[in-house]
């Protein structure tokens, strides 16, 4: 079975793009989307975890004796409406940077910090 | 054979957002990319998680990034130093995890560690300790409802972080003259208006089903809390800010948030005092399943309206903000002057 | 039958991803945002019924209702001074 | 009965599902934006009517049917007003439609104006 890790590859990919948007890109928002996708890779990692072959959504109906496993459901759901909200406290601290410094570069905010 | 197509969707997706350098097509890619990680999360099974993406991944972040650019403008510049630095380290530790996955169980493998120590309790045993058919809804609102707690206490912090970030004050809002600039969607739109009109008992109504059958389906308090507030700022911004602060004061919206918290916590105190254990509900009454009911129906409760108001607050405030910076456009740019 | 409903919304996914990364104009990519919102409902409906658990059609409700709020963000913010020309100058000049 | 039942509802899926590729394919095609909007709203209407067809004359019960007749509702109303909105906000921010082949190459796939 070649492909049984195929998920956990993949989401690492995903992982490493958001990595390296963060680090190597200057734009602040960008820097949030990448971190959002950081965020999701980890979200699909544990999603795929959970996942049993054969196996039926977790909610208990007639007929059905496998299920997949309930707690990274558990635990993903919390973490993504967490995940928006310190989104959107990321993106307040971009606002007060763009009214503070007029740009939301890297770059130039640190040559105005030297400066 | 459904997630692989999804992965690899997923991929090009995020190589997309990579390489793109304007801001609002990267915005629309991210919404695409929660999309489709929502479809996956349904071909792996796991219907609430995809229902949370849904609303949270297309909706709300989609959202607030739009905001955001539209207060910093969309394009990105080219950063000037080269990324050999980055490509180094992302490719050191990505080699180093893939490295690391030569350990772990095959994909959909039955006997896998994560299987077998806790979950089978909660498969088997659930409907007879807690009495609900959803199993994520028993692990989230009561066998790990001390966790929820801290989340929704997170989420709690965070909104009052926007909001302190971003408030401000009411009197420079109300005293400066309305702008007459071309007003948005709610004056030149008649067509958005009425569908807006027709679809919004129905949004509140569907929230509302989904807050009270997350016992029984996909859903509860985080989802309905979400598709709550999407439904209402659909409504800012097809009547405008000032309809919306018109029916709900953002002071009430704030109250609102920390009664949701309250109450989650006082369920936690209530089973304390009638002697059993922090979010025991088995105390709550007399017949322990009826008081698990009864506990998750409180806790969900709580939960919806925390969510639904800090989402509500994080949308308001950035939209105040915005507001007050177009007001104020004129003479911050003149005092900014070139560099 | 469905199965074979489902491969061609896959399909029709990938041409509106194409369509999305291509632009050229802003609406362009709404667009194929909003084509892609349509085809993932269909997509959700069909994969209950691939799963045999057609009782989750509430996601693919929740999908309609969602893209119809996003769509609205969409253009109502794309009305902003910031998502046009002087930026789309301003990108000419540094280039 | 059951026959025709699943033989008709195939044939919805069929055509459905034709109609979202063909759709698609004029929405990468087509040449400028007011055109690649005909193919894209007019083909998601249509395919999504009756794949949702298609698949409401198998449902198993009436809440799954119920269901999906929502999902048909929503989207009918959803869709055109969607487009609509579309079209008219990208011509009032001056999108010009492209209106011969060569003669005008500001419209259509730029948009400067």
């Amino acid at each position: 079975m070649i492909l049984g890790l195929a998920n956990t590859w993949v989401a690492i990919v995903l992982m490493m793009i958001g990595l390296y948007i963060v680090i190597a890109q200057g734009n602040l928002i960008k820097k949030i989307i990448g971190l959002t996708l950081f965020q999701t890779s980890v979200f699909i990692f544990y999603i795929s975890m959970g996942k049993v072959a054969g196996g039926s959504a977790p909610i208990l109906a007639q007929g059905i004796t496998e299920y997949s496993n309930p707690l990274p459901h558990a635990l993903i759901l919390t973490a993504i409406v967490v995940g928006i909200s310190t989104t959107a406290l990321a993106l307040s601290l971009v606002v007060r940077i763009k009214e503070t410094y007029g740009s939301i570069e890297e770059e130039e905010i640190q040559a105005q910090d030297e400066s | 054979m459904i997630n692989f197509v999804l992965l690899a969707l997923l991929l090009i997706v995020a190589v997309g957002i990579m390489r793109l350098q304007d801001l609002f097509a990267v915005t629309m890619l991210l919404s695409i990319y929660g999309l489709m990680s929502a479809t996956f999360f349904v071909a792996m099974d796991a219907v609430d998680v995809a229902f949370t993406e849904a609303s949270v991944g297309a909706g709300i972040s989609t959202l607030l990034l739009l905001v955001v650019i539209s207060f910093t403008g969309r394009a990105e510049r080219k950063t000037r130093h080269k990324p050999y630095v980055a490509l180094f380290v992302v490719t050191v530790i990505g080699m180093l995890l893939l490295y690391g996955t030569s350990d772990m169980p095959y994909f959909g493998s039955s006997d896998a560690p994560i299987h077998n120590h806790v979950a089978p309790r909660y498969i088997n045993d659930s409907m007879r300790e807690i009495g609900v058919p959803n199993i994520v809804t028993s692990v989230l609102a009561s066998y790990r409802a001390f966790d929820t707690f801290g989340e929704v206490v997170v989420i709690f912090t965070a909104g009052i972080a926007v909001l302190g970030l971003l408030s401000v004050s009411s009197k420079a809002l109300s005293n400066s003259q309305p702008l007459n600039r071309p007003r948005g969607l709610y004056q030149q739109h008649i067509v958005i208006r009425i569908v807006a009109k027709i679809l919004l008992p129905f949004i509140f109504l569907f929230a509302l089903y989904v807050q009270f059958h997350g016992d029984f389906g996909p859903g509860g308090g985080f989802q309905a809390g979400v598709i709550f507030a999407a439904a209402f700022i659909l409504y800012a911004m097809t009547f405008g800010l000032d309809a919306a602060t018109a029916v709900v004061k953002p002071a009430v919206i704030e109250l609102i948030a920390a009664v949701g918290v309250l109450l989650y916590g006082s369920v936690g105190i209530a089973t304390l005092l009638s002697g059993g254990n922090f979010f025991d509900y088995d105390y709550l009454l007399a017949d322990p399943i009826a008081g698990q009911h009864l506990g998750i129906l409180l806790i969900e409760l709580g939960v919806g309206l925390t969510v639904t108001c800090v989402m509500v607050m994080i949308c308001f405030g950035f939209s105040l903000r915005r507001k007050a910076h177009e007001q104020k456009a004129v003479m911050n740019i003149s005092e900014r002057g070139p560099k | 039958m469905i199965t074979a409903a489902t491969l061609a919304i896959f399909a029709a996914m990938i041409l509106a991803l194409v369509r999305a990364f291509a632009g050229p104009t802003l609406y362009d990519r709404v667009l194929a945002v909003n084509m892609l919102g349509t085809k993932t409902v269909l997509l959700i409906a069909l994969l209950g019924f691939v799963m045999g658990r057609p009782e989750f059609l509430d996601i693919a409700i929740v999908y309609a209702l969602i893209n119809f709020i996003s769509i609205i963000a969409v253009l109502r913010y794309s009305d902003s001074n910031n998502f046009k020309d002087p930026d789309q100058k301003s990108i000419s000049k540094e280039l | 009965m059951e026959l025709l039942i699943s033989i008709s509802s195939g044939l919805c899926l069929l055509v459905g599902s034709f109609i979202c590729i063909s759709g698609a394919v004029g929405v990468l095609r087509f040449p400028d934006f007011y055109t690649r909007m005909h193919a894209a709203s007019v083909t998601d209407t249509a395919g999504m009517v009756l794949i949702l067809v298609g698949l409401m004359m198998v449902s198993p019960d009436l809440l799954v049917l119920a269901k999906l007749v929502m999902i048909l509702l929503l989207g009918l109303l959803i869709g055109p007003t969607t487009s609509h909105v579309l079209a008219k906000s990208a011509f009032r921010n001056g999108v010009k439609p492209k209106l011969t082949s060569n003669s005008n190459d500001q419209g259509g796939d730029t948009s400067k104006s």
